[in-house]
């Protein structure tokens, strides 16, 4: 177990390595000089001379990329080219804005896929089972923002229950927060949900074909019990993965629900940046999203050994 | 074959079949079996793969598959109601209290995510066989030297054992509960033949220790020959013939068990070994009339007609064409 | 003067900016009068104005862009002089000002009451610090509006007087604009992030991606404004500002994105529609230095293949206005010259055989902003009907396409609204990336500047019919001052002239 | 025996329905999809606009004929990219030895660190917004999950007694890999293929949403559908039509990819 700690670790921080590189590497490949950029077209030239020296963005790449990745080891995401702020508290604020909204997304989707999949299994030769499935297909099939904009239309235009976007963060007014972010959350979920019920149905299925179900079953489990008691636990391990693997998408992803529902996250942040040809900040966000799916990614492998004790041993 | 079986119905049997059938749809895989265990009696059911014997011992404990359903009747000892068509609720009572069971896949047949301990001491919760979890893992740790394991296996994982010790676990859980009758559903095929007779020689000792009886499938005679008492021969969802282990195996009327004999060499050494012709077919589509008549070399225009039962329950054979009963 | 036109530095930026400017209008009157700061009759009331183009940062001396002066102009900073509603230069913190009869001389007297927000009351002394800080520390080319001024000089704390090298009526004009916003000399620290301006409201908070509050300021020296706090909220899509108005998260929508949306509204009696004009000309540019568009013909032939008014009912609902030249109709010199090139397509078709264009392909250079998208598709529809062929090539906005069309002039047709106010001078420049060389132009321009208010009227006009006959470029339309809010908001300006959005004469009846 | 697959059969329909159209439309479409007719701007559907025009009066059924040229296009353009690399990606690292097939596996577990927006935008900043550069970052945010599922059903080949015996008989990796593992994971390849390609489809209506998508004038489900939202009270028709399409195509595709799956692996008979 602890090989295997150490080994996921050593794995963890070369492709934090790796992928930093790749990320710097990209952004020094962008079009145009983004010092003339931030400072606009009619800038003079000694305005966009005086803002490279003050960035250093004449200095060899390899010494860039070291002072910003020694930078962002000391929690100092560097100053923005455009705004002349510092990115760090910004990139931060984002990314609180968006872990609620994706994580609210996921309990969501989480709260309705477990049922959902669990029944469907259960019942995937009956018409409760089909119709659910059915269901869940169709809400594959819906892109998140066209979700969001049919709630926007009926919960919010027509009924006037909620909100129809906008941001508050749950520190200044816990209801406004809460009732700002059913919508968002519920679009994100409702999708997310859908594709999630077809894996928990495929896990569950999986482990109702199981010996060990029939065991727990002939040792006197009525169904749902031994289903609960012995399967959830199996069950669990395919689904982790594909929910690890959603969180990490969502967070960009979530960026379009974003757009629609007016939340600053952190992909509109990006969107911002890019478009403002703000360098640095496109790669600390780039980056910070990176590392979230890494560790998100490592998290989701401790899940694992704390799931099943046969990964316990050794290294595989 | 349910005209003889009235006539010998031993009131005091364990476990009573009466006329079980089994379909999937609109194939017919198990018809119309009969069978009983007395007391403490160790019975076999014998047959190649697609027999229906597995069936037939889910049927019993009502864990068939979807979409495969049971009719006919079930009764056990000490339950007051029919075992076929009886609701979970019921039948969840009667698991792994009154009756058990051993599967044939010790390596998949426990939680991966649980430890032997909690296993076999859920066996006993469920039920309510001890007072508590404390008595309960006391109980599980007594259990598991029965089965001639180390108390220490109590903490283990299931991938931590070989697939001897699982099964010996599978089978301390089966008997956790001091059942009346435990069924094995090819208990030691999935194992290494150093450690199948000590799983058998559990087995036997379990069951005998708490004068349970035991229904024991396989398709092994040989392994029948060293468990069982009497025995059930089973091809094409039909018990072909019954009857005390010396007296079929050494006398078989049927032509099945006759075949049967003959490919393996149980019996003796010194005759070349035959094979029975043809191919099992597959599960339900059996010949009508004689399930056997298109692999027998005696087949008649009769054989299409469904073979009478003759004998007794206990003994006896479905035959048009038995075999001599040779007289010693 | 060489200032930018380009309104804008972000996606819908360029469209907002215009509804911005046309607030500013109304506060004309405002200024001035009164000393005595008395209650404000609104109270604690706040208010939410939706607006598309959130600033990447508060400091336009060195960040170019229209939401900054959109948001602070006015509201925060003041200036000098601004324009009134009908594009007078009225007083602000100049209380009058008189000009030497050579026109070279400006003396103002300023009020004497005015306070910045960080305590320091507001002196000539500050007035000549932040004219002279324009020529030294400000780094966008609007800067340039300065080189003009010779010296200024405190006579007294009251009193400012202000040389220029020669007679020019831009430089007045182009004080009422950001250029001319009075800064204190110890409120220049942190201008990116603390804005200090004698303003009759003060920088609150900025939540950076969603929107700037802005506080009543309590010290203020002239009329206190109505509401005590006004949030602007930032929204990059259209469909989430109108929303948020039906659902009642803001007040007011500065400025309509989705002109075929307002049908929710028009029809509605819990809000009012002000629809006006701006300084937003949507141009349809020619790369004036190419070979094709040296011929007349050319140029004279695109402009007669477009229907104005079905482009303008295709790609913004027929809101807007049509116009023949660079000259919004709020400019003294206005002219009505949509009859100069009007629609003909027979006749275009045989300008373009004849100058040899037709079967020619051009490539049309769109920048990201949702007008420009909508009339590019028109545009090439239109030209290919006259026997051009038409590809469009989109240019994200701003970054690259002001690297490839603005800078580099790499690019055949382009569109982009250019909100500047009184650009036509600055657009039609041998260095803009029109690359429109043209003398006699600038001789009408440089007596415009130099000469008296009836040389610089008529000049104008010349100008304008110049470029209009010459077909520099084509004026697609001009961009509506499009409000939408609540019924009973007062104070919104019906024309967008100004690069602010005036938030200090709204108030609730 | 083996019933009809009611998933295979719905699939098959949508995507051969989305085909012929595509194809149709190369060769008939009602109105010259771009062609833009103020006249006749936001018609109601009749009998001569079936689906009724849009703001710039182009027949909103001709572009979503056209449009579906697009969809395909992009998913196969990115379901092509996402194959061609993923899959032999994935032969290696099962046939790779532990070493170097564990360097191959965790190369492919950082991609999932990119996922198909995020390189969108970053390749949309680059090389500027396009149908193509859209269709390459969806592609390759796509390898990593084929590289997986070929990895995985590479390695059960490998372990099979034929290619155990090819391989005792000394024959070289690459024939194995041509002649043994290829055709055995061809079933594999087709279920993912039809699964991308419903995850490029909606990826590409993402990105239009966000401008990063196909740019106008070809026509794209993706990008009608957000040009529609200031109609969404006016005329909803214009939003519904795209994203009635965009959702039927994802679900023949998830249907097919549902579908073939129980085909080529019965013991999964029951999925859905």
């Amino acid at each position: 177990m602890i090989i295997r700690l150490i080994e996921r670790t050593a794995v963890l921080l070369v492709s934090l390595v790796v992928s930093s590189v790749l990320v710097f590497a990209f952004m020094a490949v962008l079009p145009g000089d983004p010092a003339r950029v931030a400072l606009g077209v009619n800038a003079s030239d000694e305005a966009v001379a005086e803002l490279r020296r003050q960035f250093g963005l004449g200095r060899p790449l390899p010494t860039q990329y070291f002072d910003w990745l020694g930078g962002l080891l000391r929690g100092d995401f560097g100053t923005s080219y455009v705004s002349k702020a510092e990115i760090g508290p910004q990139v931060f604020d984002r990314f609180q804005v968006t872990l609620w909204l994706v994580l609210a997304g996921m309990v969501i989707a989480l709260v309705v896929a477990a049922p959902a999949g669990t029944v469907m299994a259960a019942r995937h030769r009956k018409v409760s089972g089909l119709a659910l499935s059915a269901i869940s297909q169709l809400g594959v099939a819906v892109p998140a923002f066209l979700a969001g904009i049919l709630l926007i239309m009926l919960f919010a235009v027509k009924l006037g229950w909620l909100p129809a976007n906008g941001w508050t963060p749950p520190a200044q007014d816990p209801g406004m927060f809460v009732r700002q972010l059913i919508l968002p959350a519920l679009s994100l979920g409702l999708v997310q949900g859908a594709v999630l019920t077809r894996y928990v149905r495929s896990a569950v299925l999986d482990v109702l074909r199981e010996d060990y179900l029939r065991t727990a079953r002939a040792k006197g489990l009525r169904p749902f019990p031994a289903l609960w008691r012995h399967g959830i636990r199996n069950a669990a391990v395919p689904v982790v993965t594909v929910l690890g693997l959603q969180l990490a998408t969502l967070l960009i992803g979530a960026v379009v629900v974003e757009r629609v529902f007016v939340i600053p996250g952190l992909g509109s942040l990006l969107l911002d940046g890019v478009s403002n040809r703000d360098l640095l900040l496109v790669q600390d966000v780039v980056m910070v999203l990176v590392v979230a799916v890494l560790v998100v990614n490592f998290l989701v492998d401790l899940l694992y050994v704390a799931l099943d004790p046969r990964l316990r041993v050794g290294s595989r | 074959m349910s005209v003889v079986a009235d006539v010998n119905v031993r009131t005091s049997d364990v476990l009573t079949v009466r006329g079980l059938t089994v379909t999937v749809r609109d194939k017919t895989l198990v018809s119309d079996v009969d069978l009983s265990v007395g007391p403490g009696e160790r019975v076999g059911l014998i047959g190649e793969s697609g027999s229906g014997k597995s069936l037939t011992a889910l049927s019993v404990l009502g864990l068939l598959p979807e979409d495969v359903t049971a009719s006919g009747s079930v009764r056990l000892t000490g339950v007051d109601h029919e075992l076929i068509g009886a609701d979970e609720r019921r039948m969840s009572r009667v698991r792994g209290r009154r009756l058990a069971m051993v599967f044939q896949e010790p390596m998949t047949a426990l939680n991966p995510t649980m430890r032997i301990g909690d296993q076999i001491a859920e066996a006993m919760l469920i039920h309510g066989t001890r007072p508590g979890r404390g008595a309960a893992r006391a109980a599980a740790v007594e259990l598991l030297e029965r089965v001639q394991l180390p108390p220490d296996t109590l903490r283990a994982y299931p991938h931590q054992l070989s697939g001897g010790q699982r099964q010996r676990v599978v089978l301390a859980l089966a008997l956790a509960n001091d059942p009346a009758l435990l069924i094995c559903d090819e208990p030691t095929t999935a194992l290494d033949v150093t450690v199948q007779a000590l799983v058998l020689d559990l087995i036997v000792k379990g069951v005998v220790a708490r004068a349970a009886a035991l229904l024991f499938i396989t398709h092994d005679l040989a392994v029948v020959a060293t468990v069982c008492e009497r025995v059930l021969v089973m091809y094409g969802g039909r018990v072909v013939e019954s009857g005390p282990v010396g007296e079929v195996f050494t006398r078989p009327r049927h032509r099945y068990t006759e075949g049967l004999l003959a490919a393996s060499d149980l019996e003796t050494t010194q005759r070349r070994l035959t094979t029975i012709p043809g191919n099992v077919p597959p599960a339900g589509q059996f010949p009508s009339g004689c399930v056997f008549r298109t692999r027998c070399r005696h087949a008649t225009e009769v054989c299409a007609t469904t073979p009478p039962w003759t004998g007794s329950e206990t003994t006896g054979f479905a035959c048009h064409h038995p075999a001599e009963a040779v007289d010693d | 003067m060489k200032s930018s036109l380009i309104r804008g530095t972000l996606p819908t930026r360029t469209v907002a900016l215009v509804a911005s400017a046309a607030l500013l209008a109304l506060t004309a009157c405002s200024a001035g009068s009164s000393t005595s700061p008395g209650s404000s009759p609104g109270g604690d009331q706040s208010l939410s104005v939706g607006l598309v183009a959130e600033p990447a940062s508060l400091d336009f001396t060195t960040t170019d862009g229209a939401a900054i002066p959109q948001a602070l102009l006015g509201n925060v900073y003041e200036s000098l002089v601004k324009q009134d509603e009908s594009g007078k230069i009225v007083p602000s913190l100049a209380k009058s000002w008189t000009v030497s009869p050579d026109r070279k001389t400006y003396t103002f007297d300023l009020v004497d009451n005015a306070k910045f927000s960080n305590d320091k009351p507001f002196t000539a002394a500050d007035a000549v610090f932040s004219i002279n800080r324009v020529k030294s520390a400000w780094t966008v080319s609007l800067k340039s509006a300065m080189d003009v001024v010779q010296e200024a000089k405190a006579l007294s704390p009251t009193q400012l007087q202000v040389t220029l090298t020669k007679p020019s009526n831009g430089w007045l004009f182009r004080m009422t604009t950001r250029i001319g916003a009075m800064f204190s000399e110890t409120g220049v620290s942190a201008l990116a992030t603390t804005p200090v301006g004698t303003g009759p409201f003060t920088f609150a908070k900025w939540n950076r991606g969603d929107s700037i509050v802005f506080e009543r300021n309590e010290n203020y020296w002239g009329t206190k404004p109505f509401f005590n706090q006004i949030t602007l909220k930032y929204f990059k899509d259209p469909t989430a500002l109108n929303n948020a108005l039906l659902t009642g998260t803001i007040n007011v929508i500065g400025t309509v994105q989705a002109p075929e949306a307002l049908s929710q509204f028009t029809g509605n009696d819990k809000y009012q529609v002000i629809e006006g004009t701006t300084n937003g000309e949507v141009l349809l540019s020619f790369n004036n230095a190419l070979p094709i568009f040296s011929d007349i013909r050319t140029r004279q032939g695109i402009r007669q293949a477009i229907d104005h008014r079905a482009l303008l009912d295709t790609c913004f609902a027929g809101r807007g206005k049509l116009i023949g030249s660079m000259v919004p109709p709020t400019d003294p010199w206005s002219e009505d010259l949509t009859n100069v090139a009007p629609y003909d397509l027979a006749k275009a078709k045989s300008l373009l055989q004849a100058s040899g264009a037709a079967g020619k392909t051009l490539r049309l250079r769109l920048p990201t902003l949702p007008y420009a998208i909508s009339c590019g598709q028109v545009v090439k529809s239109q030209l290919e009907q006259a026997g051009l062929k038409v590809v469009i090539d989109q240019q994200e906005f701003p970054a690259q396409w002001l690297t490839t069309v603005f800078k580099n002039a790499d690019y055949d047709l382009s569109i982009i609204a250019h909100v500047e106010p009184r650009d036509l001078g600055a657009v039609f420049n041998a260095k803009y990336y029109t690359r429109y060389d043209d003398p006699t132009l600038q001789q009408y321009l440089a007596a415009a500047d130099a000469g008296d208010e009836a040389a610089q009227i008529d000049n104008m006009k010349k100008a304008a019919r110049r470029i209009s006959e010459q077909a520099a470029g084509d004026w697609l339309f001009l961009l509506p001052n499009l409000i939408v809010a609540d019924k009973n908001l007062k104070g919104l300006p019906q024309n967008a002239i100004t690069e602010n959005f005036d938030l200090t004469r709204l108030a609730r009846s | 025996m083996r019933r009809l697959n009611p998933s295979l059969v719905a699939g098959g329909l949508i995507v051969g329905l989305i085909v012929v159209m595509a194809l149709v439309s190369f060769v008939w479409t009602p109105y010259d999809a771009t062609l833009v007719d103020p006249v006749n701007r936001l018609a109601q559907p009749s009998w001569d606009h079936w689906f009724g025009t849009d703001k710039f009066g182009r027949d909103v059924l001709s572009q979503i004929m056209v449009g579906s040229r697009t969809t395909l296009f992009v998913g196969v353009v990115a379901v092509g990219v996402a194959a061609v690399i993923g899959v032999p990606l994935g032969i290696l690292a099962a046939m790779a030895r532990r070493w170097p097939a564990e360097i191959i596996m965790r190369t492919n577990d950082l991609l999932l660190a990119f996922p198909a927006l995020l390189l969108a935008i970053m390749f949309g900043a680059v090389f500027g917004a396009s149908t193509m550069t859209a269709m390459i970052a969806i592609g390759i945010a796509s390898v990593p999950s084929f590289a997986r599922v070929i990895r995985s059903g590479a390695l059960q080949v490998m372990r099979t007694e034929y290619v155990l015996a090819a391989r005792a008989a000394g024959r070289q990796p690459f024939p194995i890999a041509i002649r043994h593992v290829l055709p055995n994971v061809t079933s594999l390849i087709t279920v993912q293929a039809s699964v991308s390609f419903a995850i490029a489809v909606l990826a590409e209506a993402a990105l239009s949403f966000l401008g990063y998508g196909t740019p106008p004038p070809t026509p794209s489900w993706g990008r009608m559908l957000q040009e529609s939202q200031e109609f969404l009270f006016s005329a909803p028709r214009l939003a519904i039509f795209p994203g009635v399409a965009i959702a039927i195509a994802v679900l023949g595709f998830n249907l097919l990819g549902d579908g073939l799956r129980d085909r080529f692996d019965p013991k999964l008979e029951d999925r859905r």
